[in-house]
C-alpha cells in the first residue's frame, strides 16, 4: 500500500511522512492481532522516534532525491526470486490463528500457565521479556546503548562551536500558543511516562516504552524552546552518565543475583521469597531499560540537532 | 455498534490517506497525516472496546502524543529549511 | 433501565461521531484548497473525536478506563486545535494564500 | 481453505519484498534506510501474525479469559524493534556525515567522487 | 565461581564498556578495556580446559530451565572459537593506543574503547549462546559496534564503507531473522538443542527449506562468501588499522562458526548436504571466490586492499573445506579458521605499524621499508609466507589438511586448484616484498624509523604464534578433532 508510493516518490519529505503512516498502520494491525505491547512500542518508535530522526537528518541533508538511474532489473530479479522462495515457504505453514500450530503447543503454554505462580505478573509479555528471556533484553538495551555510542562517535561536535546565538529565542518563538500548550502538557507527559514505566506489570508498557515517552517530552521541549535551553535543563554529561548507569543497573542486577547465589539474572535470589525477588528484579531491570532508552534517545536527538546548529553557524 | 464506528473510522482513514498521497501542497499532507493520526487514536480506542479489553487505552494515549509531536517536528523542520522550498516545487 | 439508557446514549453518540468523522473525511477529499480542508480536519479532530469518546465513556462506567478516556479526550482537545493552528500559521507564513474566487488556483500544482 | 488462511502471510511477503526492493534498487542513501525499516517492519508483522490464536486476546492474564495469543513472538519483536531503531539511528548518523564530507547523498555521485580521488 | 564462567565470559567486557565511556580519560579507559579483555581471555582459557576435562558445560540464564529460558552451552567448538576471539581481541587491543594516536582525535578514544568492548562482547555472546534469537541480538550488537568502529577511520571513504556494510549487514541480519522466525514457526522453540531434536519430526519440508535458505544466505552475507563479499574490501581498507586487524581476525570467523553450528548441530549433516544442494553451491562459490579475489588482490595498489581481498579468498578456502561435508574437511576448516586469524591479525597490525610511520597504505609508499623498518617488514614477510602455506608455518598445516580432505573424496582436481590458489598468494605477497626490499624509499620517507616497541610486541607475538602452531599442532589439531567428533556424534 504505502510502500508502493515510497518507491515512486522523489520528495524525501513526503516519503518520510508516508513511512510514518505505514508504521501507524502496522501498529494498528498489531493491536488487532493482540500484540498490544508491540503496538505500543511500534507507535512510539516507528511513528515517533524514527520520524523525528529522519526529519532531523533531512534538515542536514536536503530533501530531494534524484531520479534513480540504476537499472532496476537485477534488483527486480533478486527480489522476485526471494519473494517466490518465501511464498513457497508459506505453503506448508499452519494457517493463521489455528491453535494447533507448533508454536502454540511447545514452549509458550508454560509462560501462559505457570508465570502467575512463578512471577505473579499479569502481563505475560513483561514477565517473559524481563525474566524468562531477560538476557535478550539485556542485549537489547546494550544494542541501543551501542547506537548512542555510535551516533556520538560520529556526530559529536565540540562544545566550543555551540552557536547559541542562532538559537537565542528558540526556534519557534513566534508560535506563542504552541509554547503555552506545550508548557502545560510536558509535565503531564512526564507523569504519563512514569505511569507507563511502573504499570508495565499489569498492562501494556514497560521500561522501553516509558523511556521513549520520557525522551519525547524532552524532545518536545527542546523543539519549542531551543536546544540550548534544553541543554541547560539537562546537562550533557549527566545524560551520558545516565545512559551508562541504565545498562550498568541492568547488568548489575544480574551480577547481584550471581553474588547472592543464583545464576546470572536469576531474580529468585534477590529476596527470601522467589516471587518477591522476581518482582524486585523486574522492577529494577525495567528501570534500567527505561533510563538507558530515555537518555540514549535524548543523546541521539541532541547530537543530531547540535550538528545542524553548528552547520548553520558555519554557513553564516 | 462499535463495528459501525470502526467501519466509519476506517473509511475516513482511507480518505485521509488518499489526501496525503495527492498532496498537492505540503501542508495538505501534514494535515492529512495529522487527521490520519487522530483517526488511529479513535480506532484503537474503539477496537479496544470491540474486543472487550478496554484497558489498552494507553496505546491510544501514546498515539495522540506521537501525533502532536510529529506535527510540531514537521513544522519545525520547515522553519529550518530555506523558505523557497516550503511551497512544493512544480 | 439506566443501563439501557446508557447504551442508547452511547449508540447515538457513536453513530453521530462516526457520521461527523466521515463528513470530515469527505471534506478532506473534496474541498478545493488547503484552508478549506483545514476546516474539515478540525471537525473530525474535535467534534467527531469528542462524540466518539463520550460514547465510549458511557460504555466504560466508573473505572480507570473512564479516567483514561477523559485524559485522552482532554489531551486531544488541547493538542488538535493547537496543531491545526500551527499548521495554518506556518502555511500562511510560507506564502500559501487562501484561494479566493477571483484569484487563479495557485496551490493546485503537484510535484 | 488452506490457501485463504495463508493470504495474510502473502501480503506480508509482498510488503517485505517491496522494502527489500527499495533497499537494493534506490540510489538515495536515506531512501535505502527507509526501505530497510519497511523491510524490517514487515518481518515484524510476519512474527506477530504467527502469534495470533483465533479467539484469543492479548496475553495479559485475567481470571475471566482462557485463550491468549502467544506472547513469545511479541517479546522477540519488541527486542527486534529496538534493534531496528538502533540501526536506523546509526545509519542516519552515517548519512549525515557522508553528506558533510561528500556534499551529496546519491550513491552514484559518491562513487564518481571516490574514483576521482 | 567456576560454574559462572560461561556468563562471566560475556558479561565482563559487556559491563566494562559503559565504564569506559564514563571515565572519559583515554588512558584509563584503555586500561579498563585491556583488563576486561584479558580477563575474558583468562576465562576462555579456563573454559576450554573445563570443557576438555568434563565435556559440554551448560549454563541457565535466569535459572530458567532450558527451552523456556536462555541457555549458554559451551562445547569444544565454542570454547575453541571463544579462545580465538578473546586472544586476538586482547593482543590487538595492546597496540590500540599507539596506533590510534594518529588516526583518531584523543577525545574519541574512550568511545572507541567502549565500541571495541561492545563488539568483543557481542562476538563472544554470539559464540557462547545456545539460543537462536539471543544469537540474533548479540550479532546485531557486534555489527552495530563494528559499523561504528569502521566509520571512525580517518578517510571519508570509511564512511561510505561503513554505510555499505550497514546496509548489507542489516539485510543479512533481517534474513537471519526471517530464518529464525520460520524455524520457530515450524518447531515452536528457540533453543538450539531443542530445535535439533524437534526439527526431524516436523512435517513441513517447504517452510523448513525456506528457513534454511534464508538463514544460510544471511550468514553468508555476514561472513562475506564470494558473491556477497562486496562490503568487505572497502570496510577493511578504510577502517582504523586496529579495527581492521580485530575484525579480520574475529568477525568473519564467528560468522563461520554460526554457519557450522547451524548446519551441523541444528539441521544435521543429512539434511544440509543431502536434501539441500549446499555442497555444490558452496563448492562453486568458494572456488570462484578463491580465484577471482586472489587475482583482484594482485591488481590492488593499496596494501590494505590486497590483504582484504586475500581475506575473502581465504574465507573461500574455509568454505571449500566446509563443503566437503566430511570430518577431515571440517577439521581442515577449523584449523584454517584459527590459523587465518593469526596470520591476518599479524599482517594487518604490521601494515598498521607502517601506516603509523609512513602515514599511508599505498603500495608505492612501502618502497624501501625493508631497510627502514626491518622488524615490521620481516613480520609481514613471515605472516605472508604463512598465508602462502610454506612448511613450518600455520598456513601449511591447514592447507595440508585441506588437500588431504579433498583427496579423501577423490576430488583431486580441487586439490590441484588449492595449490594453484597458493601460487596466486605468492604473487601478491611477492609484489609487496619486491617493493619493500628492492626499491629505494621515496625522498619523503628516507628518515622513517622502526615502529615503536608497543606496536612490535603484539605483532611479533602473533608471528611467533604463527610459527609455534605451525610446528606444534597438538593444541589446534587436537581441539579441532574433538570438536569435529562431537559435531558428527551429535548430528542425527
Amino acid at each position: 500500500m504505502t510502500a508502493v508510493a515510497v518507491v515512486l516518490m522523489r520528495d524525501l519529505f513526503a516519503v518520510v511522512m508516508l513511512t510514518g503512516i505505514y508504521s501507524l498502520l502496522s501498529a494498528s494491525f498489531f493491536v488487532v492481532f493482540d500484540a498490544v505491547d508491540v503496538a505500543f512500542t511500534e507507535a512510539a518508535v516507528g511513528a515517533g522516534i524514527s520520524t523525528l530522526l529522519m526529519l532531523s537528518t533531512l534538515t542536514l541533508t536536503g530533501r530531494y532525491a534524484k531520479e534513480s538511474t540504476q537499472k532496476p532489473w537485477l534488483a527486480l530479479a533478486i527480489v522476485t526470486v526471494t519473494g517466490a522462495l518465501l511464498i513457497y515457504g508459506t505453503l506448508d505453514m499452519p494457517t493463521i490463528g489455528s491453535a494447533s500450530a507448533p508454536i502454540h503447543q511447545h514452549v509458550a503454554p508454560r509462560y501462559l500457565n505457570d508465570s502467575m505462580q512463578e512471577i505473579a505478573v499479569p502481563n505475560v509479555v513483561t514477565s517473559v521479556l524481563a525474566s524468562y528471556r531477560g538476557y535478550d533484553t539485556l542485549g537489547e538495551s546494550f544494542v541501543i546503548f551501542t547506537a548512542g555510542i555510535g551516533v556520538l562517535a560520529l556526530l559529536m561536535v565540540l562544545q566550543r562551536r555551540r552557536a547559541s546565538d542562532v538559537d537565542a529565542h528558540g526556534p519557534m518563538h513566534q508560535h506563542l500558543i504552541l509554547r503555552i500548550v506545550a508548557k502545560i502538557l510536558i509535565p503531564l507527559i512526564l507523569l504519563f511516562a512514569l505511569y507507563v514505566q511502573f504499570h508495565g506489570d499489569y498492562g501494556p508498557g514497560g521500561g522501553f516504552q516509558a523511556g521513549v515517552i520520557f525522551a519525547a517530552a524532552i524532545i518536545l521541549y527542546s523543539m519549542l524552546f531551543g536546544l540550548s535551553a534544553a541543554r541547560q535543563t539537562i546537562s550533557q554529561p549527566l545524560i551520558f552518565a545516565l545512559s551508562a548507569v541504565g545498562v550498568l543497573l541492568y547488568g548489575g542486577v544480574g551480577v547481584a543475583c550471581m553474588l547472592l547465589g543464583g545464576n546470572y539474572l536469576d531474580y529468585d535470589a534477590l529476596a527470601e521469597d522467589p516471587v518477591a525477588g522476581q518482582h524486585l528484579g523486574i522492577l529494577l531491570v525495567e528501570l534500567g531499560v527505561g533510563i538507558t532508552v530515555a537518555s540514549v534517545m535524548i543523546i541521539i536527538f541532541f547530537t543530531f540537532n547540535g550538528r545542524s546548529l553548528s552547520e548553520r553557524g558555519r554557513r553564516r | 455498534m462499535f463495528l459501525t464506528a470502526t467501519a466509519a473510522i476506517l473509511v475516513v482513514m482511507l480518505m485521509a490517506l488518499i489526501r496525503a498521497f495527492l498532496g498537492p501542497t505540503l501542508y495538505d499532507r501534514i494535515l492529512a497525516v495529522n487527521m490520519f493520526g487522530t483517526n488511529t487514536v479513535l480506532l484503537i480506542a474503539v477496537v479496544g472496546f470491540l474486543m472487550g479489553r478496554p484497558e489498552f487505552l494507553d496505546i491510544a494515549m501514546v498515539y495522540a502524543l506521537v501525533n502532536f509531536i510529529s506535527v510540531i517536528a514537521i513544522l519545525r523542520y520547515f522553519e529550518y529549511s530555506p523558505p523557497d522550498e516550503t511551497v512544493e516545487h512544480k | 433501565m439506566i443501563a439501557l439508557a446508557l447504551d442508547v446514549g452511547s449508540w447515538i453518540l457513536l453513530v453521530a461521531g462516526s457520521f461527523i468523522c466521515v463528513t470530515g473525511g469527505v471534506g478532506m477529499l473534496r474541498f478545493p484548497d488547503f484552508f478549506t480542508r483545514i476546516h474539515a480536519a478540525g471537525v473530525t479532530d474535535t467534534l467527531g473525536a469528542g462524540l466518539i469518546f463520550t460514547g465510549l465513556m458511557l460504555q466504560a462506567g466508573l473505572s480507570l478506563v473512564l479516567a483514561k478516556l477523559v485524559m485522552i479526550l482532554l489531551f486531544m482537545l488541547f493538542t488538535s486545535p493547537t496543531a491545526s493552528h500551527a499548521v495554518a500559521k506556518a502555511a500562511l507564513h510560507s506564502g500559501l494564500e487562501p484561494q479566493l474566487d477571483d484569484v487563479d488556483d495557485r496551490s493546485g500544482v503537484d510535484s | 481453505m488452506n490457501v485463504l488462511g495463508l493470504y495474510n502471510y502473502w501480503v506480508v511477503m509482498v510488503l517485505m519484498m517491496l522494502g527489500f526492493y527499495i533497499v537494493i534498487s534506490q540510489g538515495n542513501l536515506i531512501k535505502k534506510i527507509i526501505g530497510l525499516s519497511i523491510f524490517q517492519a514487515s518481518v515484524f508483522i510476519l512474527y506477530i501474525s504467527m502469534a495470533k490464536v483465533a479467539g484469543g486476546t492479548a496475553p495479559i492474564l485475567d481470571e475471566s479469559i482462557s485463550t491468549y495469543s502467544n506472547p513469545l513472538p511479541h517479546v522477540l519483536i519488541l527486542t527486534a524493534i529496538v534493534v531496528g531503531v538502533a540501526t536506523t539511528a546509526l545509519g542516519l548518523a552515517l548519512v549525515v556525515r557522508i553528506r558533510e564530507s561528500y556534499g551529496t547523498i546519491e550513491e552514484d555521485e559518491i562513487q564518481a567522487q571516490d574514483e576521482e580521488a | 565461581m567456576i560454574a559462572h564462567l560461561p556468563i562471566l565470559q560475556v558479561v565482563i567486557p559487556l559491563l566494562a564498556a559503559p565504564l569506559c565511556m564514563v571515565v572519559r580519560i583515554p588512558r584509563l579507559a584503555w586500561t579498563i578495556a585491556l583488563l576486561a579483555s584479558s580477563g575474558a581471555f583468562a576465562i576462555s582459557l579456563l573454559l576450554l580446559q573445563t570443557v576438555l576435562e568434563t565435556g559440554t558445560v551448560s549454563y541457565l540464564l535466569g535459572g530458567w530451565p532450558s527451552p523456556w529460558g536462555i541457555e549458554y552451552r559451551i562445547d569444544q567448538l565454542n570454547a575453541y572459537v571463544l579462545l580465538l576471539v578473546t586472544s586476538l581481541g586482547t593482543i590487538v587491543l595492546f597496540s590500540a593506543p599507539t596506533s590510534l594516536g594518529q588516526e583518531l582525535p584523543a577525545d574519541r578514544h574512550p568511545l572507541f574503547c567502549t565500541a571495541y568492548l561492545l563488539c568483543l562482547a557481542g562476538l563472544l555472546g554470539v559464540t557462547a549462546t545456545g539460543d537462536v534469537f539471543n544469537l540474533f541480538v548479540f550479532l546485531e550488537l557486534s555489527s552495530l559496534s563494528s559499523y561504528t568502529l569502521i566509520a571512525l577511520g580517518s578517510d571519508r571513504r570509511a564512511l561510505t564503507a561503513a554505510y555499505r556494510y550497514l546496509i548489507m549487514g542489516t539485510i543479512g541480519a533481517t534474513f537471519i531473522l526471517i530464518g529464525i522466525g520460520l524455524m520457530y514457526m515450524t518447531t515452536g522453540t528457540l533453543n538450539m538443542y531443542d530445535l535439533a531434536q524437534r526439527l526431524p519430526e516436523m512435517s513441513q519440508p517447504r517452510t523448513l527449506l525456506t528457513a534454511f535458505a534464508f538463514f544460510v544466505t544471511g550468514v553468508c552475507l555476514k561472513l562475506a562468501l564470494f558473491p556477497l563479499h562486496q562490503w568487505l574490501p572497502n570496510a577493511y581498507a578504510h577502517a582504523p588499522s586496529v579495527v581492521t586487524a580485530f575484525l579480520a581476525a574475529t568477525a568473519t570467523k564467528v560468522a563461520i562458526y554460526v554457519l557450522v553450528r547451524f548446519v551441523y548441530s541444528i539441521f544435521g549433516t543429512e539434511f544440509s548436504f543431502s536434501t539441500m544442494p549446499l555442497q555444490t553451491i558452496f563448492l562453486i562459490a568458494a572456488l570462484l571466490g578463491i580465484f577471482i579475489c586472489s587475482v583482484s588482490a594482485i591488481y590492488q595498489s593499496n596494501v590494505k586492499h590486497i590483504f582484504a581481498y586475500s581475506s575473502v579468498a581465504q574465507i573461500g578456502y574455509m568454505i571449500l573445506a566446509f563443503s566437503f561435508g566430511t570430518a577431515t574437511g571440517l577439521i581442515a576448516m577449523l584449523l584454517h579458521l584459527f590459523n587465518h586469524a593469526l596470520m591476518k591479525g599479524a599482517l594487518f597490525l604490521a601494515v598498521g605499524a607502517v601506516i603509523y610511520r609512513v602515514g599511508s597504505s599505498q603500495l608505492q609508499d612501502f618502497s624501501g621499508m625493508g631497510r627502514h623498518m626491518p622488524w615490521t617488514m620481516a613480520a609481514i614477510v613471515a605472516a605472508g609466507l604463512s598465508l602462502i602455506g610454506v612448511p613450518l608455518s600455520v598456513g601449511f598445516v591447514s592447507k595440508w589438511y585441506l588437500v588431504v580432505a579433498a583427496l579423501e573424496q577423490d576430488m583431486w582436481p580441487i586439490a590441484v586448484l588449492v595449490l594453484l590458489g597458493s601460487l596466486l598468494a605468492i604473487a601478491y605477497v611477492w609484489r609487496l616484498v619486491e617493493v619493500a626490499y628492492y626499491q629505494q624509499a621515496d625522498n619523503a620517507h628516507v628518515d622513517v624509523q622502526e615502529a615503536p616497541i608497543s606496536l612490535l610486541i603484539p605483532i611479533w607475538t602473533l608471528v611467533a604464534a604463527n610459527v609455534y602452531f605451525g610446528i606444534d599442532t597438538r593444541l589446534t589439531v587436537g581441539v579441532s578433532e574433538m570438536a569435529t567428533r562431537a559435531l558428527f556424534g551429535a548430528g542425527p
